[in-house]
């Protein structure tokens, strides 16, 4: 049982700001959809640091990712 | 700079014409490097090496070396050529006691790494107070890391042993490094007849796509090349790795064994082996002991000699052969552990029949009369001496 | 032929290293065995200094100082009358019927002494090297050839086109150059070169002068096989 | 031959002596190895192919130096294998693509690794399997650990001197040496009366079913997007 | 040969486990990649066992993502926690003993000259404070003053982290660590400083907040050291366990420390400069 980032794909694809994807530690963890201009996380590679949230959240105020539980093997 | 062709490294070892010269022992260090085709030579200094190194040197200025400088310090210059070796040259360096254990965090990791490089040691005493005369204590140091080990007795198997030291080191079911430990001054700044071939021909150029490991030079797979992985047991790796990988350098010290076999004639030298009483020595000790076999031939006595050429691999199976009747084996040594002494027991059945010593240190000659000595003793021969100590 | 262990002692200076470097290289050219040990020591002036040379038409294998000499070359008084020197008393490790060849024109070997030799059957030469030396060449730094030219004189082991050979080794050979050279690079190597002629023809002086010497005075060993141990 | 076979299938134990301790050494030009005895390269080969048939799971892990296409020599021992691979029967192709320890692990059925090539052995309950364009050192890891802990007979086909660990070593294969004992194999499946028609064997399973190649490369996001599986997506077809 | 040897053979694209075969069909290789298209193209670093939330890891991603050659560059690191990422990446990796990354880097990239006059092959060290700035230092600063063609990046987390959080040489002042009881007794090391006294023809001190930025910054670096001589990159990668900082607030401490001791500095030789004016008039003219 652990947190992974779960973008709000609407929300974010009201930006195509793609910040997120390029301040992540994780390589190929939050990629970018250009098609629907939104950034989606790969939940096996996350680990949960929230930098995402941060750079969302606190620096752009936009509010578009979301920390969610899951359970292992999910 | 002479034109030089390259030739089939068994000719130029085996083959070749000789011509004598009267040289010292740094020269034929230089002179093996000369026809090495080695590309990268890198130095520190140190004494009794540095005359080595700086003929080296000289051979890079003539054109025979294609790169050379001076590092700044052994640890520096052990880990330099790891970093030359791993990106594909040939390379060589040479240091002495203390700079040896300077250097020896970098050396004892070439193995592991599998490091192809030709390494001379010429040996001074290491431990303080602060000396630079010759002791091998520290090809002590040398023995249980992988690396291969010769123990020149001249200065022409320092010549030899450097040149065959190349292929050997380089051969895929070896590549491990090979050190040309000799004593220091005994043998580097003395002169002595060495037999060399032309000096217009060279060993082929080092080839690093043969081999157990490949090159870091990025043109040969895998990208992601992990030739150093800190392999240890942990969540995603084995727990064999690391003990399979030390299996595997000392494997590979054992594959060398047919090729020091080939290039310089065996790991062991035997004179006199019908002998009664043997005289087991390595590098300078060998060569007082070679006198001593003589002497005491010529006084009737039935004396051998087996000269140790190579440490590491160690000629376990040869040394039971011979010795297998042996009364009693004279182990003469130039320090105070006796480390040889320590490798022949551990392969004698019967300890006792090994006499530990004569043994001398901390720079002093061992005269051919010391051993003279000990081969009495064990016949029983009491001599009365004029001779005033 | 006889095994000749030796051992030159002097002070720094006299040019004991390279007296045996020129033994060395004089039986080398005269087609027989040699090896040779400088002491290791930073030798400075009028500091102690031993080389060590061995000498046989036979090859020779063992290395490192010679500690039981048959030959023992004093190049400095001082080596006897001030203890100048590593191994001490000077005759120290002298075998049975061994030389001792000192630079002095006086007896200076103290009687204790003396009787310890004699006892050993040791034969004593005594040559005014520095006199000689600059007599003939006009420089005591040739004191070092007066002696190698008494040893080869009373042993016959080389004869003077060896010397000379092994002298021009010695004194021209071996420089290294690095890439060709210039002009100017030549001349001054060139007037380097005159020079060191000068100097080899007045040390060959002094040295046909010693062997003279040896044979005048019926020095000259007879040539016999003896054990060498 | 000696009657104890010097080198046999494992499981050896925790920690056993490698071969070369035990007195085997690389084979000589021209022979092979054969438990560890030095025998003609037609003998050693028989037996290979002998074990390549009969036993359970036959499987080929080729090597970086046989999966990366960097000359034409690379690229023409490539095509020898999987034409050898083709003839055995059920045989699988499982690669080293490099020799990393892999983080966080590896998944058994796609890829073997030197750090632990046991796991991939075990997984897939593999008792034959072919060494080839692995990198001598990496090669004798892979073999000792093997031997170790799994009851898997090993063959390793070398482009060098050869390997002392290995049930079965030939020295200097190249694509034609390749070829040949390809040739050996369908011998020995008509000589063991064993019915095949060659095909090729099943792709890598990591890889995704979709039609990948298409898809061009600037589409990466997208094209994983869709094939990766999201929260609260459920997927049919799973690994 | 460069890209030759990540090219899968024919027929076995099929038989490549699939981060292999993604990384040749969406890779970097062969291919200039933006670092602003970062999330749309297989990176070359693949997962890795660095901390949640290491910005260390954070700048080894857009390392990787700036390299102008990745199939000529080879990579040197040392103990510490960057080879943890370093060794999962599709470059080749050396990883020798402690410290000895400049040395090992200078016998390397005089080999790689003597062997392939003709061709660039980028060596580039990446280790942190401990690795370069103390038990390395020697070499480290040697390997400046011999102008050995190759970048060092220092990755600098002011800590030893892989040991369990000991002071290093690059620890502010007064930071209490262990093996620093009383907090630290002197002052950080002027690492840009002594990099430019040294030797070094290009030098550059970022904190990790503008992946941009970064990036143009390890190009030069590259390229510099290619044409010219030893180059040196001083990266803060705050280490958020040893400085206990919470993962969210990672960017923003890097943000705060730029603002202070790590303000965005780069300087470089006349020489250099020139080199990349000439160079950037060319692009843009491309």
């Amino acid at each position: 049982m652990y947190f992974v980032a779960k973008v709000k794909e609407d929300e974010c694809a009201k930006y195509n700001c793609k910040q997120c994807v390029l301040f992540c530690p994780e390589p190929n963890c939050i990629n970018f959809l250009e098609k629907k201009s939104t950034a989606w996380v790969w939940p096996d590679k996350c680990k949960g640091c929230e930098i995402c949230v941060y750079v969302c959240s606190d620096l752009l105020k936009r509010n578009c990712i979301e920390m969610v539980m899951v359970q292992a093997g999910d | 700079m002479v034109e030089q062709k390259v030739v089939d490294p068994d000719y130029l070892i085996l083959e070749a014409p000789r011509e004598r010269k009267f040289i010292t022992g740094s020269q034929a260090f230089a002179e093996a490097i000369k026809r090495a085709n080695v590309d990268i030579a890198i130095a520190y200094p140190i004494t009794p090496q540095s005359e080595t190194m700086h003929l080296v040197g000289d051979l890079w200025a003539q054109g025979y070396v294609k790169d050379y400088y001076r590092a700044e310090e052994e640890y520096g210059a052990m880990s330099a050529i790891a970093g030359a070796v791993r990106g594909g040259a040939r390379a060589f360096s040479a240091t002495s006691g203390p700079g040896l254990l300077r250097g020896l965090e970098a050396i004892v990791s070439w193995p592991g790494h599998r490091i192809p490089a030709v390494l001379g040691v010429m040996t001074r005493v290491v431990n303080a107070p602060l000396s630079i005369q010759p002791d091998n204590v520290e090809i002590a140091y040398l023995l249980h890391s992988g690396l291969i080990v010769f123990h020149a007795e001249n200065q022409q198997d320092v010549f030899d042993f450097t040149l065959a030291g190349f292929p050997i080191s380089e051969k895929v079911d070896v590549y491990l490094p090979v050190v040309v430990a000799t004593e220091g001054f005994f043998v580097t700044h003395a002169k002595g007849y060495v037999e060399l071939p032309p000096e217009d021909m060279k060993l082929p150029p080092r080839d690093p796509y043969k081999a157990p490991v490949p090159p870091t030079d990025c043109e040969i797979p895998p990208a992601r090349i992990q030739r150093d992985a800190p392999v240890q047991k942990s969540n995603f790796m084995s727990y064999l790795i690391h003990a399979v990988w030390q299996q595997e350098v000392w494997s590979a010290n054992e594959r060398a064994r047919k090729w020091i076999n080939h290039y310089l004639g065996g790991l062991i030298e035997v004179v006199n082996p019908k002998a009664e009483v043997f005289i087991v020595a390595s590098g300078c000790a060998a060569a007082q002991g070679r006198e001593a076999q003589r002497y005491a031939e010529m006084e009737g006595l039935n004396v051998g000699l087996v000269k140790v050429r190579s440490i590491r691999p160690f000629p376990t199976q040869e040394l039971r052969e011979v010795l297998k009747d042996a009364k009693a084996i004279i182990v003469p040594e130039h320090n105070i552990v006796g480390w040889l002494c320590k490798e022949v027991k551990a392969v004698i059945p019967n300890g006792d029949r090994v006499v530990e010593g004569p043994r001398v240190y901390g720079g002093m000659t061992l005269p051919v009369e010391l051993i003279m000595d000990e081969i009495y003793k064990v016949l029983g021969i009491k001599k009365e001496k004029k001779t005033l100590v | 032929m006889k095994r000749y262990n030796i051992r030159i002692a002097g002070v720094g200076g006299q040019g004991v290293v390279t007296s045996a470097h020129i033994l060395g290289n004089a039986m080398s050219a005269a087609g027989k065995y040699a090896t040779l040990v400088p002491f290791f020591g930073s030798e400075k002036r009028m500091a102690p200094v031993e080389a060590y040379v061995r000498v046989s038409d036979q090859p020779i294998y063992e290395v490192g100082e010679v500690v039981y000499p048959n030959v023992i070359m004093i190049y400095h008084p001082q080596v006897i009358t001030h203890g100048k020197s590593y191994t001490m008393p000077f005759y120290t490790g002298l075998k049975e019927g061994g030389m001792v060849i000192i630079n002095s024109d006086v007896d200076i070997i103290p009687d204790e002494d003396r009787k310890v030799l004699e006892e050993l059957d040791a034969r004593i030469f005594y040559i005014p090297a520095t006199q000689i030396a600059r007599d003939i060449a006009g420089t005591e730094l040739a004191t070092n050839m007066a002696m190698i030219g008494l040893f080869f004189g009373i042993t016959k082991l080389v004869s003077l086109e060896h010397i000379e050979k092994a002298l021009i080794e010695r004194f021209l050979g071996g420089t290294f150059v690095a890439s060709g050279g210039t002009t100017a690079l030549d001349s001054a190597i060139e007037k380097k070169f005159k020079k060191k002629q000068e100097l080899l023809a007045k040390n060959m002086e002094v040295i046909k002068y010693t062997i003279r010497m040896a044979e005048e005075n019926a020095w000259c060993e007879e040539e016999e096989e003896k054990i060498a141990t | 031959m000696a009657e104890e076979k010097v080198i046999k299938p494992g499981p050896a134990g925790y920690i056993p002596q490698p071969a070369s301790f035990l007195g085997v050494d690389t084979p000589p030009p021209g022979k092979a190895l054969l438990y560890g005895e030095v025998v003609d390269e037609e003998i050693a080969m028989r037996e290979a192919a002998k074990a390549m048939l009969t036993r359970r799971n036959p499987t080929i892990f080729p090597g970086p130096l046989v999966l990366w296409g960097y000359n034409t020599s690379a690229i023409e021992k490539a095509k020898a294998v999987l034409e050898l691979a083709m003839e055995i029967p059920n045989c699988r192709i499982i690669p080293m693509p490099d020799y990393r320890p892999k983080y966080p692990k590896i998944n058994p059925e796609a890829e073997i690794n030197p750090n632990h090539p046991n796991l991939t052995i075990l997984h897939n309950k593999i008792e034959a399997c072919i060494f080839v364009g692995v990198h001598c050192h990496y090669a004798n890891l892979s073999l000792r650990m093997i031997r170790a802990g799994t009851n898997c007979f090993t063959i390793a086909l070398c482009a060098e001197m050869g390997h002392e660990d290995a049930m079965v070593s030939l020295r200097d294969v190249h694509a034609d040496d390749i070829r040949r004992f390809r040739d050996v194999v369908v011998e020995m499946r008509k000589e063991l009366g064993i019915e095949w028609e060659p095909k090729m064997p099943p792709e890598n399973p990591s890889l995704p079913k979709e039609e990948w190649t298409n898809v061009s490369p600037l589409d990466f996001g997208e094209y994983a997007y869709l094939l990766l599986p999201r929260k609260g997506e459920i997927v049919e077809e799973s690994e | 040969m460069g890209l030759e040897y990540v090219k899968i053979a024919p027929g076995f694209e099929r038989y490549m486990p699939r981060d292999y075969v993604d990384l040749v069909k969406m890779g970097q290789f062969g291919r200039q990649v933006d670092v602003m298209d970062l999330g749309q193209f297989k990176e070359l670093v693949e997962d890795h066992p660095m901390c949640a939330g290491c910005y260390m890891a954070y700048f080894i991603r857009i390392f990787y993502a700036s390299l102008p050659n990745p199939e000529d560059t080879i990579v040197l690191g040392t103990a510490g926690c960057a080879r943890l990422a370093l060794s999962q990446a599709a470059v080749p990796f050396i990883y020798g003993n402690y410290g000895d990354t400049n040395a090992v880097a200078s016998g390397l990239k005089r080999a790689l000259t003597i062997r392939f006059p003709d061709k660039h092959k980028d060596v580039v060290v990446i280790a942190g404070d401990g690795g370069l700035m103390d038990i390395g230092f020697g070499m480290t600063m040697h390997s400046w003053f011999r102008r050995e063609k190759f970048t060092t990046i220092m990755v600098d987390n002011e800590v030893y982290g892989n040991t369990g959080g000991q002071e290093s040489g690059m620890s502010p002042k007064g930071v209490q660590l262990k093996m620093a009881p009383k907090g630290k007794q002197f002052d950080k090391i002027n690492a840009v400083e002594l990099a430019q006294t040294a030797g070094c023809v290009y030098v550059a001190r970022i904190s990790p907040t503008n992946p941009k930025r970064i990036a143009k910054v390890i190009r030069r670096a590259i390229l510099a050291a290619r044409h010219f001589g030893p180059t040196f990159i001083h990266a803060y990668t705050s280490c958020n366990i040893e400085y206990s900082i919470p993962t969210r607030e990672v960017l923003a401490d890097a943000r705060n420390r730029e603002k202070k001791d790590f303000k965005f500095y780069e300087w470089m030789t006349d020489e250099v400069k020139e080199y990349f004016e000439e160079m950037e008039k060319k692009e843009v003219k491309a």
